[in-house]
């Protein structure tokens, strides 16, 4: 693995920023964003594990296989999410059929 | 003739005095105990497979003697429903998810890479006891009583309703799955890293590629089903809902989880068997394997489209109908790549030179029980027919022509074709041709039968069942019968091979692999020099290829 | 010997020929490629077999228009097959308008049924000929599933929650009804009989032993369980008043808006503080366990059923029901 | 015992083949590891569309104060653990010691808190099955089930993810007392790399279950 200058710095300057962005989410937890509660919870969580993951384990300057590795991944977990989620929100869709338990729109989940 | 696809593979003299290899090289209960050699780790797992093969076997025999009288009362109803359900768990999660690549996998891919073992050997070890310790479980639990919610565990029977040992064999199946893990990650990372100079990714055989597509789906799909079962689990031991209703959670939810490891479990058993066959045909037929980039490429199609599917278990349960629309046009695309790679095995017949030894006659014994079942998939996949032929016989009949007329067949295929490489034996050509025709014919006979029941209405997991459906069932058992003695034979004459079979030269098939190009059996190593790898598998004329 | 092998099930519904001609569709065409393969794989074993030991055949290169040609057409063939399906599964998932309505709940190891007339059956339905008939289905334990072959109809039956399931009968007869979800010890024996009759002899036959309809049975419950003391027409009634409700949409305390169905309804009589309706306090108590889920169709179906001015009149002297919760918090508070 | 000649396993032809080989090995390793978490996600996320209600109201039950004291502990033990394999990779290996000492020890700090906070919940009656009361729900207006529902999933992600943390812990103690006794090498440190790997990655999924946990409704 190659050595970079001033790597110390860099891992410093991360935590900083991941320290940051943990007081923005509990912060963020406390102020009401309607239907954007949840999606800007999880953007700030992403966001910190993109740096932990680019960073701290070194898939910036990795192979492309470790790449291709994390998005397959990403890929078949959002399968499972979207593929499973669809029934759930079109499950009432109408056919005619007595209409299922769940009423809630998709919109009800972020609230 | 003989071809050397590997240049500076000295072909190793076999000399008078008694050559070392994996198999003599240590002795004693030890030295197979806690072995690293990926060679004998595959034995371990062909003994503890066999086992396995025989007691799942062997709990479907009271069902079919159960079901020669529609109102049979050989077995009580209980009964009845705990020994499909063994059939069903240790044949699934400990026969054949686990079969071909632990056994055949093992074996073969460090060889077939030109590579010296697997990339972490100790983990291989690992994950046969892992394994074992699954086995240990589901034992167990058929020893304390069994289990009667068939292998699928459907909440909230599994959770709720049931009485008997849920939580060991789900503890069971989730071990089993972490040793398939284990293997995959280790077969992965092996074709990534461990490969011979010189042997790109389009010169590898189409078994490895077989294996890297299942091990993905492995990677992926087994976690999925391992935090469903621990689901489960907690559910039903502290009645706290996840998915039953009357807890206030979603039975459906359990079934997209399970199904979305276990319908791509159907790929991790097939794929393997595709890999297999793939390996088998070019060698008896002595012509390049037809469309080698398309064979290649399908396995990969498999395992992505293979998980895009599962909900045509569901077409009936109440999911949305939009959803079962998606999923069912994914399930005809799944069925494109496999199409693909029926008509390239026939078309590698074609201007080849065909003979007919054991191996051959369970990959023709495959191609056309698989061709059955995939076509028999047509009708599950399309809505308006699985609506009538949901959950009943037919269902039981195309899974058994893909997972026993497919799977098993090129598993016994496979273990022939190797089995000279593995034991340095040969075994009697006369009696594996009978069984090979025993099981083809036990196989037709035993499962044709049940697509017609199915279609005229009886439904699975039925103990006893309407008078109508009797000759179908009679002609069933009939047929396993002639299936049992067509498995029972091959124990017989592989064992005695080992004391009785003439031995075995390097390459007794005039194969091409690399495999090939080591003694039988090969020295713990694999190989005396790293092979060189300078051109294309399945070469076996030296002539350049031509066009139709 | 073979004659006496029955190899197709009989057609009853409408719905079973349209299956039937789809089915022999698939068959024609999947045959046709399976008698393909075969005669290809004997064709070339026999023709290219093994002449001599040292036989070394020249290669074949692959062609790209053969491995798109039988990659396309079967893919096309299996559009079909997918077009066709699909028509056919919307029209299952879909009842039409007039429609007849009955009641099933499955148990473990039972189907009950009952009748909009009032008549109530065990493990078998009644039902005229030429008669769109729609199923309202719940299970009161675990999953079971709804198996009528004749009909070429299937559909799972789910604790909590209505499922549906229609068919016209073509022919008049006795046919198998399966229990096809694994649910237990005697799943073989939950097996019923689907009884297809004339009009005539259907009318004789709902003319028998009626016990009251179900809305004339949930009138009473009604009665019984004391519903009117909120739920009525006052002013100052601490229930939303049930008239003409069915269908509306009706706007629940949190701001949401959800439309009155059948599961709504249920859900409100066993979960009463899950959607309580604006401007109501959440006082209901759960009648969880105190009606099974028939009597809970039969509630269902008399609220379907009341019109202005039907809520039956408060029975005097009678406590009004209350919240447990409630009870004990005043117990509670000094 | 300080080894120069750094281990080559039988099967390896060069370091760096081995060196590459294991970490891959552990990247896979993660993807099982990411799905088993995603089939929670899935359930967490199914039953969150269905009762939103629920689910917001006992998330504020949640401490919060713990959940995010146990984020920066975490993050902070990621961030020695970098500095471990960044002082494996230059060779210092006191600071390499001194690093992973302490990556273990800020796992077992954040064990430590989620013990109190596990008792916490206990105490206020959060654990479903011991100690819980349907009636102070009802009160509050939702269903007291699907209020169980929600902590049961709360308790799988934290439990396993405790459990993965307690691995983790012992792995790196593992690799800080190898080395100390002065196993790696900047030639040889691949462990190091490897056992990092795993250290962020339990890491990144404690990232996301704090907003999904602690934060699914809104805290005033």
């Amino acid at each position: 693995m190659a050595e970079h200058q001033g790597q110390v710095r860099t891992y410093g300057v991360i935590f900083v920023v991941l320290i940051a962005l943990t007081g923005l989410t509990v912060w963020l937890g406390s102020i009401d964003l309607g239907e954007w509660h949840t999606p800007v919870g999880l953007a700030v969580a992403a966001t910190k594990a993109v740096l932990i993951v680019l960073f701290f384990m070194h898939m910036l300057h990795g192979p492309r296989l470790t790449w291709a590795i994390a998005g397959t991944t990403l890929l078949f977990l959002a399968i499972l999410l979207l593929l499973t989620l669809t029934d759930y929100l079109s499950r009432d869709w109408p056919t005619g059929r007595v209409r299922g338990e769940m009423e809630t729109s998709s919109a009800q989940f972020f609230l | 003739m003989s071809t050397v696809i590997a240049e500076p593979s000295s072909r190793p003299a076999e000399p008078a005095s008694k050559p070392v290899n994996y198999l003599n090289v240590q002795f004693g209960v030890r030295s197979w105990l806690l072995t690293t050699d990926h060679k004998r780790i595959a034995i371990l797992y062909l003994i503890s497979i066999t086992v396995m093969f025989f007691l799942g076997s062997l709990a479907i025999v009271p069902v079919r003697l159960q079901l020669l009288k529609p109102d049979n009362d050989l077995l009580d109803a209980d009964t009845y429903n705990k020994m499909f359900t063994m059939h069903g768990v240790v044949m699934v999660f400990f026969f054949i998810i686990p079969g071909i690549p632990a056994v055949l996998g093992n074996f073969l891919l460090p060889m077939m890479l030109g590579a010296k073992d697997l990339a972490f050997p100790k983990l291989n070890l690992l994950s046969w006891y892992v394994y074992l310790l699954g086995g240990a479980f589901s034992l167990y639990a058929m020893i304390a009583g069994g289990v009667d919610t068939g292998w699928t565990f459907y909440t909230p029977y599994s959770t709720r309703s049931s009485h008997t040992n849920v939580i060991p064999v789900g503890l069971g199946a989730f071990t089993a799955g972490f040793s398939s893990i284990l293997t995959g990650l280790n077969f992965l990372v092996t074709t990534h890293k461990m490969r011979a100079p010189g042997l790109t990714w389009f010169r590898l055989p189409l078994f490895v590629w077989a294996m890297y597509a299942t091990s993905i789906i492995i990677l992926l799909g087994t976690p999925v089903v391992a935090v469903t079962i621990l689901m489960l689990a907690i559910e039903r031991i502290f009645q706290v809902g996840v998915f039953d209703p009357a807890l206030g959670g979603d039975p459906l939810l359990f079934q997209h989880l399970f199904w979305f490891y276990s319908h791509p479990a159907v790929y991790i058993m097939i794929l393997p068997a595709m890999g297999v066959v793939t390996e088998i045909v070019p060698c008896f037929s002595r012509k390049n394997i037809y469309g080698y980039k398309f064979i290649a490429f399908s396995s990969l199609a498999i395992a992505l489209l293979g998980f895009l599917v599962w909900g045509h278990h569901m077409f009936v349960s109440g999911q949305s109908v939009y959803l079962g629309m998606i999923f069912s046009i994914l399930s005809f695309l799944v069925a494109v790549p496999s199409a693909i790679k029926v008509f390239n095995w026939t078309a590698t017949l074609y201007k080849g030179s065909v003979s007919f030894e054991t191996p051959m006659l369970f990959a023709f014994g495959f191609i056309g029980l698989f061709t059955i079942g995939g076509l028999t998939g047509m009708f599950l996949a399309t809505l308006g027919t699985d609506v009538h032929l949901h959950d009943t016989y037919f269902v039981i009949a195309h899974f058994h022509f893909i997972m026993v007329g497919g799977v098993v067949m090129a598993y016994m295929g496979g273990l022939h074709f190797w089995w000279p490489k593995m034991t340095g034996r040969m075994y009697s050509e006369f009696w594996g041709r009978i069984a090979a025709m025993l099981i083809f014919i036990g196989f037709i006979l035993t499962f044709l039968p049940q697509f017609v029941v199915g279609h005229l209405g009886m439904p699975r997991r039925y103990f006893q069942y309407a008078p109508e459906f009797q000759v179908h069932n009679v002609m069933s058992t009939a047929g396993a019968s002639i299936l049992g003695v067509g498995y029972f034979l091959p124990l017989i004459y592989l064992i005695g091979s080992l004391a009785y079979g003439p031995k075995a030269s390097s390459n007794p098939w005039k194969a091409t692999g690399l495999e090939w190009q080591t003694p039988s059996p090969p020295p713990t190593e694999n190989f005396p020099v790293t092979p060189v790898v300078t051109r294309e598998p399945y070469r076996y004329s030296e002539e350049v290829p031509v066009g139709y | 010997m073979f004659a006496q092998i029955p190899l197709l099930p009989e057609q009853a519904s409408t719905h079973a020929s349209a299956v039937d001609s789809l089915l022999t569709f698939i068959v024609t065409v999947c045959g046709f490629f399976a008698v393909l393969i075969g005669v290809l794989l004997v064709t070339f074993a026999i023709r290219y077999r093994r002449r001599t030991a040292n036989d070394l055949p020249k290669p074949v290169a692959s062609s790209l228009k053969l491995e798109l040609t039988w990659s396309l057409i079967p893919l096309a063939f299996m559009m079909v097959f997918f077009v066709w399906g699909v028509q056919l599964y919307f029209s299952w998932a879909r009842p039409p308008d007039d429609v007849m309505e009955v009641h099933v709940v499955g148990r473990q190891w039972m189907w009950k049924m009952q009748h909009m007339g009032g008549q109530r059956e065990i493990n078998q339905l009644h039902v005229p000929v030429g008669r769109a008939v729609k199923l309202s289905m719940i299970s009161e334990d675990v999953i079971h599933s709804f198996f009528v072959p004749a009909f070429r109809v299937h559909m799972d039956v789910l604790p909590g929650r209505y499922t549906t399931l229609w068919f016209q009968a073509t022919k008049p007869g006795r046919y198998h009804l399966f229990c096809s979800q694994y649910c237990g010890t005697n799943h073989a024996k939950m097996i019923g009989e689907v009884i297809v009759m004339e009009r005539d002899e259907y009318q004789t036959w709902l003319s028998q032993g009626v016990d009251g309809s179900p809305a004339s049975e949930g009138r009473k419950l009604f009665m019984k369980l004391q519903c009117s003391t909120c739920h009525n027409s006052d002013s100052s009634a601490r229930g939303p008043l049930l008239e003409g409700i069915f269908q509306n949409n009706v706007t629940l305390e949190n701001g949401a808006t959800v439309r009155i169905d059948e599961t709504y309804l249920r859900e409100s009589i066993l979960y009463p503080d899950a959607k309580v309706v604006a401007g109501f306090k959440p006082i209901m108590p759960s009648y969880l366990g105190q009606v099974n889920e028939e009597e809970v169709l039969q509630l269902i179906s008399f609220i379907k059923s009341l019109q202005h001015g039907q809520t039956p009149p408060r029975t005097e002297n009678a406590d009004p029901p209350l919240n447990p919760v409630l009870e004990k918090k005043k117990g509670k508070s000094p | 015992m300080d080894t120069k000649s750094p281990p080559l396993a039988h099967h390896f032809a060069t370091l760096k083949q081995q060196h590459e080989t294991a970490t891959l090995g552990m990247w896979m390793f993660l993807v099982t590891e990411l799905m088993l978490f995603g089939g929670l996600f899935l359930a967490y996320t199914v039953y969150r569309v269905r009762n939103p209600a629920e689910f917001a109201i006992a998330s504020k039950h949640l401490n919060i104060w713990f959940g995010g004291i146990n984020t920066v502990v975490l993050l902070t033990s990621s961030l020695t653990m970098a500095l471990g394999v960044y002082w494996a990779q230059t060779g210092k290996r006191n600071l390499l010691t001194v690093g992973l000492v302490l990556t273990a020890l800020l796992g077992v700090t954040f064990l430590v808190i989620k013990g109190f906070e596990y008792y916490g919940d206990y105490v206020e009656n959060l654990m479903p099955g011991l100690a819980f009361d349907d009636a102070e729900w009802h009160e509050l207006g939702v269903r007291p089930e699907r209020v169980k529902m929600f902590l049961i999933i709360y308790y799988m992600m934290t439990g396993i993810h405790a459990l993965h943390l307690i691995i983790g812990i012992a792995i790196i103690g593992l690799l800080a007392f190898w080395a100390h006794r002065g196993h790696y090498t900047p030639a040889y440190y691949y462990p190091i790399e490897v056992g990092g790997l795993y250290w962020h990655f339990v890491d990144v999924i404690w990232v996301f279950l704090l907003p999904l946990l602690y934060l699914a409704g809104v805290r005033h």
